[in-house]
């Protein structure tokens, strides 16, 4: 790992750098008052006061909507025709928050716990994550809680902190990220070891640990706790639609006549009909149990099977929530709770 | 098929008529021998006020150029009011789509009794001119397309 | 302990309703609390932040049970209970209606009395929506239709829209209808914008006009434009409407000028 | 995986001049779910039938798709021959090859895809067709006739000697309607009355018979086997319990100088009056518009004078509604006024009448007891001039149809006269003679031969009054357009028959269909000359076109037996095409979700509440929508209304109409 300074003025002419050379970049663009990760042909199109986007940059590898295949019925046989991987894009992640970094653990672990997912792998591979350590946090921001901070570096290739109004501290943590620095070169210079990059980083109070969740789940199954932290949720997809680790999904059939593709889309196990039976029943009956599940699965069922917190602590699902469903609010709670 | 040998555009359209007035008005402009041109299908419905809004939605996105819907006469309906109801659908459905952008040229309503077998085949010939000047509705099949738009597939 | 949490506390230590839905204070602005006990009472507010739509909740049959409860809504609360009693989906005989003006806590003893409020107490319309829809009707159809396009194309079908209306409490959505399937279930632009006009379309003249599908919406895309244009044509077209929905009615004289 | 039969029909040439079959047919064998695919020429024809069938049992067909004419035509022949087949007659469809294709397009590669393209249609609905069975409801063994003419006189007979009841409904104080009026018949020259008035009488005396006169039709709910009409009974302001019909009343009413209705204002009558002596019921009623004490306050001579102390005044109209079984409509037609014709003076000139006056003229119980005797002066006429096609076969004058009967009438008219006026001189302007019918030729024969009736073909430019005299100007066409003028004492116009005033109205009412001049709608020229296209509604008489009175009387003697074979059957099996509330499996039970905003949309008040309960319990669970079969009609208007798609309609589902629609225009 090479610990590198940048001018923060030379910072757009890299990244302009990166564009001209890189097939696609993705970055928060503003939309309206939130902003959005999105492609950007311009270095000067990047919104850097905002402290997240609405959604986590998931969908780069694991789309909203993607073709698994296509197929053409001709008279008794079926032609089918596969994805063509080697049409996804190399991709820069420009301007990620450590929180979206840390996501890809997760969401990695789960497209490759029996099957390997060669879909989300292969866009997976063709990414590079810049992330900015994050100076600012909001009310939502909760990183430190579960196991991550401002300036964690997992899951980043290249992790920029603003030391100050002039220098930028570039930590290179990847062939890959060593790659985009190798375009330019001359941008950067050797950092002193004597740079505090922890001085910079925002303040985040730990709330609570994910152990300690972890610990309390093992025995709240039948708590009254998700009753009553549920009432208010209204049963949307929104939180995770936004979630970086959240990564359910439906599988549909686009059918047109003879010809069609399956296709895979976002799914939320916050929906009634998530898990609805044909024969009517529901084993998660009630908005409680769902909400039960969502909290259980991140805390409780992913460490166990997985070895890895579905949370990063990014609180996009708190931004999201139409009824303020608070997550960093109700994990306390869920921690102090008798 | 969209475009015939001379390259004149042939536009598809679909028709949504009723059982009692306009298809059988269709059936009178055939026993009568009239000629139209044979860019309209007919979908037959018991009336009007069965046509979903969906339906047309999913003509355009199916690859029709235009649509005709027609049913009875006001006062007409073999059910009374069922194209009354189907009026204020479309009154309501139409400011919507043209707020959208959604093209309401396209969309040809008429009433054709079962005795107007000469004005379907006008109405019929008067959309398909007016279509084919407009052209394909190419904007609204390549959203349809969405997925098709991806060059993501290999044999 | 405010006028609001007294008069709420005591309708549930009285046991006149098991539970009171009302706003408390949420991370940034008001957010639905739901009061068990006399002692949640004290957490509830109401201010012009408060701005969920309660009535969403007097349709889950989880959350209010078979017990009385009584909700202090706003404006448009109210003005969704009449819509939901024109609809069947209520039961009065539960329901203790209030809403706070000023220092006074209403409770609305009957349908007609709620009608009189909200006749009475209309809020100022909206105007950077009203400058939106200006804005896009001055527009040539290609670009409104560029515009919706674009916009829509970000939809990501969370569906925020529909659980936070009050008026869309379907057991089964049209959307998870799947024979036929009316709308594809994946995020598209066409399906998306589908979505839309199918719920555009299920709200004329049902619309109560709060605004909540458009504040639900986590990527602020400009849903409420369309209801709230849809409620300004239907207004226009009907003159207003009465008894709920414009299209389960019809009038003989309806103009059509747009049927040759 | 369905197996589909699809069979291509030539209809002759009718199709396959236009559409190549042969392709049509290999197209279709080579669609998703066809299992086999034929044309011929015939398919309707016996053997063509049999093809069908025999592929039904040989390919396991499970859906049939006959390309040929307009299902309207022969969807019935072909679900019966599946049926036979044993297959459910709804898994069968049409697709229009003939009215919406090769009548419609010239030969062309076009015309071939697009039958193809409808092929694929019908073929992708059917796959989704549900069998279906006919629902059975219930009848109600009553008759409605609507109209006391020949025509509902005759339907209500018939229908009562076969054991039926009827209600008949008359809007005028007296059933008989325009036959009574008239002198005699053609072409036997036997007395209308005579003929008539038993007829009338056995009416009411009936006892399978409900006459209502003064009554009018107020609204029809309900459906085939099962209507409920509500009938207004204006009030007569005598109560027929009490009066006896002694007509006192009549000769002492003040108010005498009334134009008669039934002379077509050639007489008078009183306000309380019996529009003729042989009306049925021979009682009187008040014409309030002429009654001095409903006009002024004051007057009630009549009820001072009445032995019985059967005057009622202000006694208001009455409702009374009626379960039916079946609808006859008999309302009859009326003629156009002479003050339709500017040409022939506006109707100022009181000597020229229309025909039906002269009918008043020359019968024996008319106010001249049937002497032919000028309106203005009351001499007789010495020179008459008929006028045929007035207004009738006149597109300019908005009737471009030919009201049939009276080239027979005016001929009769020109006889009558001759009869009576030995020394007369008649001449009929006619446009063609159109004489088809049984001893119909003879009789205008006659009329020329033996009666020396001039008949002129050519048109009447103008009639004029000059000194006394109708001056006729014309043109006889078959002397090369040679003017022709006559200076008459009567002219007599043959107005177009024409329908009655508030026909549209009624039509409305019912729920039936009417032609561009108001006239009824059959529900088949030819086939089926006496329904509507509203089932259990059935037409006669002169409502539906002009009529002479043989036709009238077996049309209603048609019409008659129609809703007798219906009244007839123990109940009535009804096309399943209804609207359904779908159920599914607790705890959600349907998907509806009770809103019940589908009922203002329902014509026909067919969405009922349905409680869903628990089992055990008893307790409410849910209410949701119901429809019932017997009331839904099949309009669909629910099923698209239904947010939640929760009402679907057999026969036109969602999933069937869905797949069509896509179909046509998926690759």
């Amino acid at each position: 790992m090479e610990r590198l300074i940048i001018k923060s003025d030379q910072i757009h002419t890299w990244l302009a750098k990166i564009i001209e050379t890189v097939p696609r970049v993705l970055a928060p663009v503003k939309t309206g008052s939130k902003a959005e990760f999105k492609e950007i042909k311009d270095a000067g199109s990047v919104a850097y006061d905002v402290i997240t986007t609405t959604s986590s940059v998931k969908a780069s590898a694991f789309p909203n909507t993607e073709t698994l295949f296509a197929y053409e019925k001709q008279g008794t046989d079926t032609k089918i025709y596969d994805v063509a991987e080697e049409n996804f894009l190399d991709t820069v992640i420009w301007r990620a928050r450590p929180c979206d970094a840390v996501g890809f653990g997760p969401l990695t672990k789960i497209f490759n716990w029996d099957y390997k997912d060669k879909l989300y792998n292969e866009r997976f591979s063709r990414l590079v994550v810049v992330s900015f350590a994050c100076d600012k946090a909001d009310g939502c921001c909760f990183c430190t809680s579960v196991g991550g901070g401002p300036g964690n570096t997992a899951g980043s290739d290249i992790m920029l902190t603003k030391i100050n109004d002039k220098e930028t501290l570039v930590e290179v943590l990847t062939d890959k990220g060593q790659k985009l620095i190798d375009l330019c070169k001359d941008c950067f210079t050797k950092a002193d070891d004597s740079i505090d990059k922890e001085s910079v980083l925002a303040k985040i109070p730990v709330r609570f640990t994910r152990e300690q969740i972890h610990e309390k789940l093992a025995k709240s199954f039948e708590s009254p706790i998700w009753k009553a932290q549920s009432e208010r949720c209204l049963g949307c997809g929104a939180c995770a639609f936004v979630c970086p680790t959240c990564a359910c999904f439906d599988i549909q059939e686009g059918a047109h006549g003879n010809h069609g593709r399956r296709v895979r889309c976002w799914d939320s196990c916050g929906f009634t009909l998530f898990t609805q039976h044909t024969s009517g029943h529901n084993p998660r009956p009630t908005q409680a149990t769902r909400w039960r599940q969502r909290v259980m699965h991140k805390f409780s069922y992913m460490p166990d099977r997985l070895d890895i917190y579905g949370c990063t602590g990014c609180g996009r699902c708190s931004r999201a929530c139409p009824v303020d469903m608070n997550i960093a609010e109700h994990l306390t709670n869920i921690a102090n709770n008798e | 098929m969209e475009e015939n040998n001379n390259n004149i555009f042939e536009p598809r359209i679909i028709a949504f008529v009723c059982n009692w007035c306009t298809y059988a008005g269709a059936d009178l402009t055939g026993t009568s021998r009239i000629k139209y041109a044979t860019n309209v299908e007919i979908v037959r419905f018991p009336c009007t006020g069965r046509i979903d809004f969906m339906l047309l939605l999913k003509a355009f996105a199916g690859g029709a150029d235009g649509i005709i819907i027609s049913g009875c006469h006001p006062n007409d309906c073999h059910y009374t009011s069922g194209n009354f109801h189907a009026r204020r659908r479309w009154m309501v459905f139409r400011d919507m789509l043209d707020f959208m952008g959604i093209d309401i040229e396209r969309i040809r309503w008429s009433w054709v009794s079962a005795a107007e077998g000469a004005k379907w085949a006008d109405v019929v010939n008067d959309t398909v001119g007016k279509i084919r000047e407009m052209g394909p509705y190419t904007e609204y099949k390549k959203a349809a397309k969405f997925l098709e738009e991806e060059k993501i597939i290999h044999e | 302990m405010s006028k609001l949490s007294e008069k709420a506390a005591t309708l549930l230590s009285e046991g006149t309703v098991k539970m009171i839905i009302g706003y408390e204070q949420g991370t940034e602005r008001p957010r639905p609390a739901f009061c068990h006990k006399p002692e949640d009472c004290e957490r509830l507010i109401f201010n012009d932040q408060c701005s969920n739509n309660l009535a969403v909740y007097l349709t889950k049959k989880e959350i209010i049970g078979e017990d009385k409860v009584g909700v202090v809504g706003n404006y448009y609360v109210i003005k969704t209970v009449i819509q939901l009693n024109r609809e069947n989906q209520i039961n009065l005989q539960n329901l203790v209606v209030m809403t706070v003006d000023g220092d006074d806590i209403i409770t609305f003893g009957s349908i007609d009395e709620m009608q009189q409020y909200v006749d009475t107490h209309e809020p100022v319309p909206n105007e950077k929506v009203l400058a939106v829809i200006e804005k896009i009707d001055k527009m040539s159809r290609s670009e409104r239709w560029d515009y919706w396009k674009s916009e829509l194309s970000k939809c990501v079908r969370c569906y925020a829209c529909r659980a936070a209306c009050p008026l869309c409490y379907c057991n089964r959505c049209v959307t998870e209808v799947n024979c036929p399937q009316w709308i594809e279930p994946w995020a598209a632009p066409l399906s998306n914008m589908e979505w839309q006009i199918n719920r555009v379309m299920h709200m004329s003249g049902r619309c109560v006009g709060c605004g909540e599908c458009a504040a639900a919406c986590p990527l602020e895309l400009p849903i409420g434009i369309l209801t709230k244009k849809m409620g300004m044509d239907i207004k226009n077209t009907f003159g207003g409407w009465k008894d709920g929905s414009v299209l389960s009615t019809y009038n003989v004289n309806d103009k059509e000028n747009f049927i040759k | 995986m369905s197996k589909i039969g699809v069979f291509i029909c030539h209809c002759g040439e009718n199709i396959s001049a236009t559409v190549d079959c042969e392709r049509v047919a290999k197209s279709a064998s080579e669609m998703e779910g066809v299992a086999f695919a034929t044309d011929y020429k015939y398919m309707c024809s016996d053997p063509g039938q049999s093809l069908i069938k025999n592929a039904i049992r040989e390919y396991h067909l499970d859906g049939v798709v006959v390309g040929s004419c307009s299902p309207r035509m022969h969807e019935p022949t072909f679900r019966r021959a599946c049926s036979e087949a044993g297959l459910n007659p709804y898994l069968c469809e049409i697709a229009n090859l003939r009215e919406h294709v090769s009548w419609v397009h010239e030969k062309s590669e076009a015309t071939t895809l697009k039958a193809i393209d409808i092929v694929k249609g019908v073929v992708e609905k059917v796959r989704r067709n549900k069998p279906l069975n006919a629902i059975e409801v219930p009848i109600t063994k009553k008759a409605l006739v609507i109209g006391g003419g020949i025509a509902g006189i005759q339907a209500s007979l018939d229908i009562a000697n076969c054991g039926q009841k009827v209600i008949l409904i008359e809007k005028g104080p007296s059933i008989g309607g325009h036959m009574s009026q008239l002198s005699e018949t053609f072409p036997t020259l036997d007395c209308s009355q005579c003929i008539l008035t038993p007829r009338m009488v056995e009416v009411a005396q009936h006892p399978n018979i409900t006459l209502y006169t003064y009554a009018e039709l107020e609204k029809l709910d309900g459906f085939i086997g099962n209507f409920k009409a509500t009938i207004r009974l204006k009030a007569k302001s005598v109560d027929y319990n009490k009066c006896t019909g002694c007509g006192l009343c009549t000769t002492k009413c003040p108010q005498k100088k009334i134009p008669s209705e039934f002379n077509e204002g050639l007489g008078t009558r009183t306000a309380i009056f019996t529009p003729f002596p042989q009306a049925v019921p021979n009682k009187p009623a008040i014409d309030k518009e002429h009654c001095n004490y409903y006009q002024k306050g004051k007057c009630k001579v009549c009820q001072k004078f009445c032995p019985t102390g059967a005057i009622e005044y202000d006694k208001p109209d009455e409702f009374i509604t009626e379960d039916i079984g079946a609808v006859i409509v008999t309302t009859g037609f009326n003629v156009l006024k002479t003050d339709f014709f500017p040409e022939y003076g506006y109707g100022k000139y009181k000597d020229v009448i229309t025909g039906l006056q002269f009918e008043r003229l020359a019968s024996a119980s008319g106010p001249t007891l049937g002497e032919i005797r000028r309106p203005s002066d009351g001499q007789i006429p010495k020179k008459i001039v008929f006028i045929s096609c007035c207004g009738s076969r006149d597109p300019a004058k908005g009737i471009p149809y030919c009201s049939k009967i009276c080239c027979m009438y005016t001929a009769k008219h020109a006889m009558l006269y001759q009869h009576k006026v030995h020394d007369g001189e008649s001449t009929i302007f006619y446009m063609d003679v159109r004489a088809g019918g049984k001893n119909y030729e003879e009789f205008v024969r006659r009329a020329v031969e033996e009666d020396h009736v001039n008949y002129v073909r050519g048109r009447v430019a103008r009639v004029y009054e000059k000194n006394g005299k109708l001056i006729v100007k014309g043109v006889d066409t078959l002397l090369g357009a040679k003017p022709v003028e006559i200076e008459a004492d009567m002219v007599v116009l043959a107005t177009a028959g024409v329908a009655n005033k508030g026909a549209e109205e009624l039509a409305q009412k019912m729920h039936i269909s009417y032609d561009p001049y108001h006239f009824f709608a059959e529900a088949h020229p030819k086939l089926k000359p006496v329904e509507t296209n509203t089932a259990g509604i059935f037409l006669a008489g002169a409502c539906q076109a002009p009529k002479d009175i043989p036709e009238t009387v077996a049309s209603a003697s048609g019409a008659a037996v129609k809703a007798v074979s219906l009244l007839s059957q123990p109940t009535l099996v009804r096309e399943p095409i209804v609207a359904v509330v779908n159920r599914c499996a607790p705890p959600m039970f349907s998907t509806c979700v009770g809103c019940f905003m589908c009922e203002t949309i329902c014509p026909y008040n067919a969405i009922e509440h349905e409680e869903i309960k628990d089992r055990r319990t008893g307790k409410v669970i849910k209410t949701v929508a119901k429809i019932n079969p017997g009331l839904c009609q099949g309009c669909g208007t629910c099923v698209s209304f239904c947010r939640s798609k929760s009402i679907d309609i057999q026969g036109y589902t969602n999933e069937e109409m869905f797949a069509e629609v896509t179909a046509l225009l998926n690759k």
